[in-house]
């Protein structure tokens, strides 16, 4: 009995996936077209991020110390510097390289020429997130020996200042990339769900047909509902089938001209495809369940 | 023999305020043969769908094979429904071909496939179908299609047969074999109620005849013919 | 007969508008879905390129005069300079100003108490774009009587400098922004056509039986059609009954934290608000169109 | 008397590979009454298809009211409809309310609202459905959907009705009601050519009788009756 069911639901399934090709396209298709504009979304959203955070690590800041500070203890500072979590990189720089910078570009050096070199050894550092420069110019100000850290941290991510923006450029982006992203997600979601249930209206007179026969319900859904999932999943791999070699030519891309960044490795685009296949399958089953629950209980309006 | 079909004081009401069957009382037993006549519009098709239960009493019993339908959970219905076969006015065929319709009724009935191998070919070649087994709906002929939805009842072998208008489709000896064939299952053991506005198949069998008028029965003879006082003018 | 034709075909419109619930609403909210995250997807791309656009003002070029130049004319340089079409913003510098600067924060300032001001005066510009960096800086130092540029035209713009991230940002986001929306555009496009084809399907009994009526093509054809429009141009206000308020709400909310940039003043609603109810019944037009010829031509598969 | 209808030498092969009607000649002058017999599946809708341009000829040429239907551009097709009403043996009507069924048929046909207004009541009269013109097919019964579908032919007083088993849902008495409405069209000059398996409409009616056999008109006599050699073994 159980078996015959089975065996039922499978030759039913087969042939639904067989004749019913407008269904089957408009399903698979709708299906494919939305993954694929998520997916791009994605990887966009994620790339806009990174180049948020690629400003961000030009943002410097440098505390000076006196000039009589011993060298050896700032260069142990420098050292010390470069283990905070927040620091991604601590620069020694010493006074007579500051010197030889400052002078080769501002100032008419000619001027300066006999002149006793007036800078402090210094220290170079670079945030790991431009959100933490106020707090290392506070944490650098409060070391000993050091005369001045520019910016201070009165100024660093002051409101207008760099640092600021782009901070808030990427909460921005974060944000509303968040909104954007649960938006498309939530619109494919009704978007599949319109589409199978409309395909499925043209198909009540048949499920009424089958119920007025004495086919159970379960037995009736059934096969509707692993035809949502095969025509979700097929149109999610039609969509991984296009995402994925495009993702794999922008990396071959981004290579040679590294204008983009936070490609995913190769490796993880297996698990991306599964779930991407995955999600597709699981939109088509729980499209067609509320669509096939809504025709069950209905008489169609009926033809002629 | 016990009743198979009883309407106690059965009424229906459509929603749009029709009053199609009034105050009907009704036993069919085991194994019976029984017409429905009566003319257009006044409710024959309305007790066949009671007894399917496609529609239900507004007021009223309706009891088929034991089981009081208006208190049916929708699983219990399909159980129902398996046991009684229905030739619909309007065929009600599945858009498939002639064997998946037939094949279908007897899946959904709980048969295996070997049982639908031997079955399907069986009931089409009763009814002359079988070299349209591959032919779907809108491939066949009125009468075809009348005569597809006959061998999917015949297929399943129900209990209770309702047969409505079964040839009004069909040419006079079409219709003579498929009263044949409806007759054939009656001595198989099956119920069968038949709709039918043919006075000729009605008074070629001398069996029970149920008159409706107006909704109501006004007439159940066991031996009736078809009436000639049926309008109600 | 033409004022026949009109009447029959509006009755037949109002009919099927007031008829075709599921339809109705099918169309009407996949419509007004995808006009929604199309929407919301401009507003998004036009802000981070504004975004992108405003780390850029942060950008800068200083011109340093010879410390023995004229000062009027120093003075009426950087007035000129201020006139450049790709200049947003010139600023004299005074060199006691920039000595003051640079003193106050690098170096231990005792020290260069008694020395003289090394400085000349200074031109510090703004540039109305980051891509013309290097191209002001090449100008600026060809002016007459100007030492030193920073950053000089070699480094202006160079790979890796912060302008130069700037710009490419800017060229990827405007890049895949384009590829994006229109990829959102032509997905919206299929995506209302899939369902108003499969919306038709179930009609396609009823069109037959108009043809086998007697009914002309163009008869039959005039009601779907403007039930498309309708249908198309009610979901596109829908949308904009959220996308306008959700607009004016940002603005306040940018006008008093000011995180968002290039919102349109509310003057450009209406006009917004018009183009999308266009394009919408368009896109309801058209979607019909195709469908209705599609069903036109065929016998439907019948049902029964 | 014109000749509306001209079969000549026409063969239906339908895409399965079924002939359905094969090498036909029947012409029918205006003003005539017939009547087409012949079992189940014979082709009697098939030369009705014919005549609507439903189907084409595979072979031959079919002529209705002086043109040819193998040549007509789509919009011809449509005016060649307009002429002739068809009582389609599915009833084909649209899912809307019986008075909206005729009144599209109205419209269709290029009438304006007043002449909708007029005839609509009438028609629905005739068939006494007048009191059903708020309902939608789905809620009236086989019959009532039959006499619908004449209502939409009468309405139009086409030149030419083409009527698929008209009676086929009727009881006995709206038979004989259904077919003096077409006597009465044809009485008005309607040419009407009727495919019916009612003996008894036939009989009743002394007119031409056209007999198909597998798709071959292997007998026409003018006033024929119903004959009783037609099944073909
Ligand atoms: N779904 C429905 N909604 C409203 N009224 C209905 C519905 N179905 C049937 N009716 C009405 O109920 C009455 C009885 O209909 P029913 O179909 O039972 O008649 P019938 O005897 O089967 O007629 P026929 O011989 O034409 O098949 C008719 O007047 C019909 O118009
Ligand atoms: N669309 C089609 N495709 C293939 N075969 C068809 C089609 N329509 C009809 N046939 C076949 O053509 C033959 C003639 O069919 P037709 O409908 O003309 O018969 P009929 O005389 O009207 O029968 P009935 O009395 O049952 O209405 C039948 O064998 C039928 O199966
Ligand atoms: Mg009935
Ligand atoms: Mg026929």
């Amino acid at each position: 009995m159980i078996w015959n069911t089975i065996d039922f639901v499978c030759r039913e399934t087969a042939l639904h996936l067989r004749r019913e090709r407008l269904i089957a396209i408009t399903t698979i298709s709708t299906v494919a077209v939305l993954m694929l504009v998520l997916g791009s979304m994605l990887l966009f959203l994620v790339d806009v991020r990174g180049w948020a955070d690629r400003m961000g690590d030009a943002l410097e800041v440098r505390a000076h110390f006196y000039r009589d500070h011993s060298r050896e203890e700032a260069e142990a500072r420098a050292a010390e510097v470069g283990e905070w979590p927040q620091v991604r990189e601590a620069r020694f720089i010493p006074k007579e390289e500051g010197w030889q910078e400052l002078r080769s570009w501002l100032v008419s050096g000619d001027k300066l020429e006999d002149l006793d070199n007036p800078l402090g050894d210094c220290i170079q550092v670079y945030v790991t997130d431009p959100e933490f420069l106020r707090e290392i110019a506070r944490k650098l100000e409060s070391l000993e020996g050091v005369k001045a850290v520019v910016p201070s941290s009165g100024d660093a991510g002051k409101k207008g200042s760099f640092a600021h923006k782009v901070v808030q450029f990427r909460r921005i982006i974060t944000g509303s990339g968040i909104v954007i992203g649960v938006l498309v997600v939530l619109a494919g979601v009704f978007i599949v769900h319109n589409t199978i249930r409309l395909a499925l209206h043209s198909r009540w007179r048949e499920i009424y047909i089958m119920q007025l026969i004495g086919a159970g319900r379960g037995v009736i859904a059934a096969p509707f509902l692993l035809e949502g999932v095969v025509h979700g999943g097929l149109g999610a791999l039609l969509a991984c089938c296009v995402l994925i070699p495009a993702h794999m030519y922008l990396r071959t891309l981004s290579e040679r001209s590294a204008p983009f960044l936070l490609l995913a490795p190769d490796s993880a685009l297996l698990t991306f495809g599964s779930a991407v296949v995955l999600a597709g399958a699981f939109l088509g089953l729980t499209g067609s369940a509320l669509s096939v629950r809504r025709y069950l209980r209905r008489k169609p309006e009926w033809h002629s | 023999m016990p009743a198979i079909v009883e309407l106690r004081n059965a009424s229906v009401t459509y929603p749009n305020g029709v009053l199609a069957l009034s105050d009907a009382t009704l036993t069919l037993e085991q194994g019976e043969f029984a017409f429905l006549v009566g003319p257009t519009g006044h409710g024959k098709s309305t007790i066949l769908k009671l007894l399917y239960c496609d529609e239900h009493a507004t007021r009223g019993q309706v009891v088929v094979s034991g089981w009081d339908v208006a208190r049916l959970s929708p699983g219990r219905v399909a159980r129902l429904r398996r046991r009684v076969g229905v030739v619909f006015q309007d065929f009600r065929l599945l858009p498939r071909t002639a064997w998946e319709n037939v094949a279908f009724a007897l899946h959904a009935t709980g048969h295996g496939y070997r049982d639908v191998l031997r079955r399907v070919p069986e009931a089409l070649a009763e009814v002359g179908l079988l070299d349209k087994a591959d032919d779907f709906p809108s491939q066949l002929s009125a009468g075809e299609q009348q005569s597809l939805a006959m061998a999917r009842v015949l297929a399943i072998r129900p209990a209770l047969i309702l047969a409505d208008e079964p040839t009004g489709n069909l040419d006079p000896d079409s219709s003579s074999h498929i009263m044949g064939l409806l007759t054939k299952a009656n001595k198989a053991g099956a119920t069968v109620l038949a709709a039918t506005h043919d006075p000729a198949i009605v008074d070629a069998k001398r069996t029970r005849v149920i008159a409706l008028r107006q909704g109501k029965i006004f007439r159940d003879l066991p031996e009736g013919g078809y009436p000639d006082d049926l309008e109600h003018d």
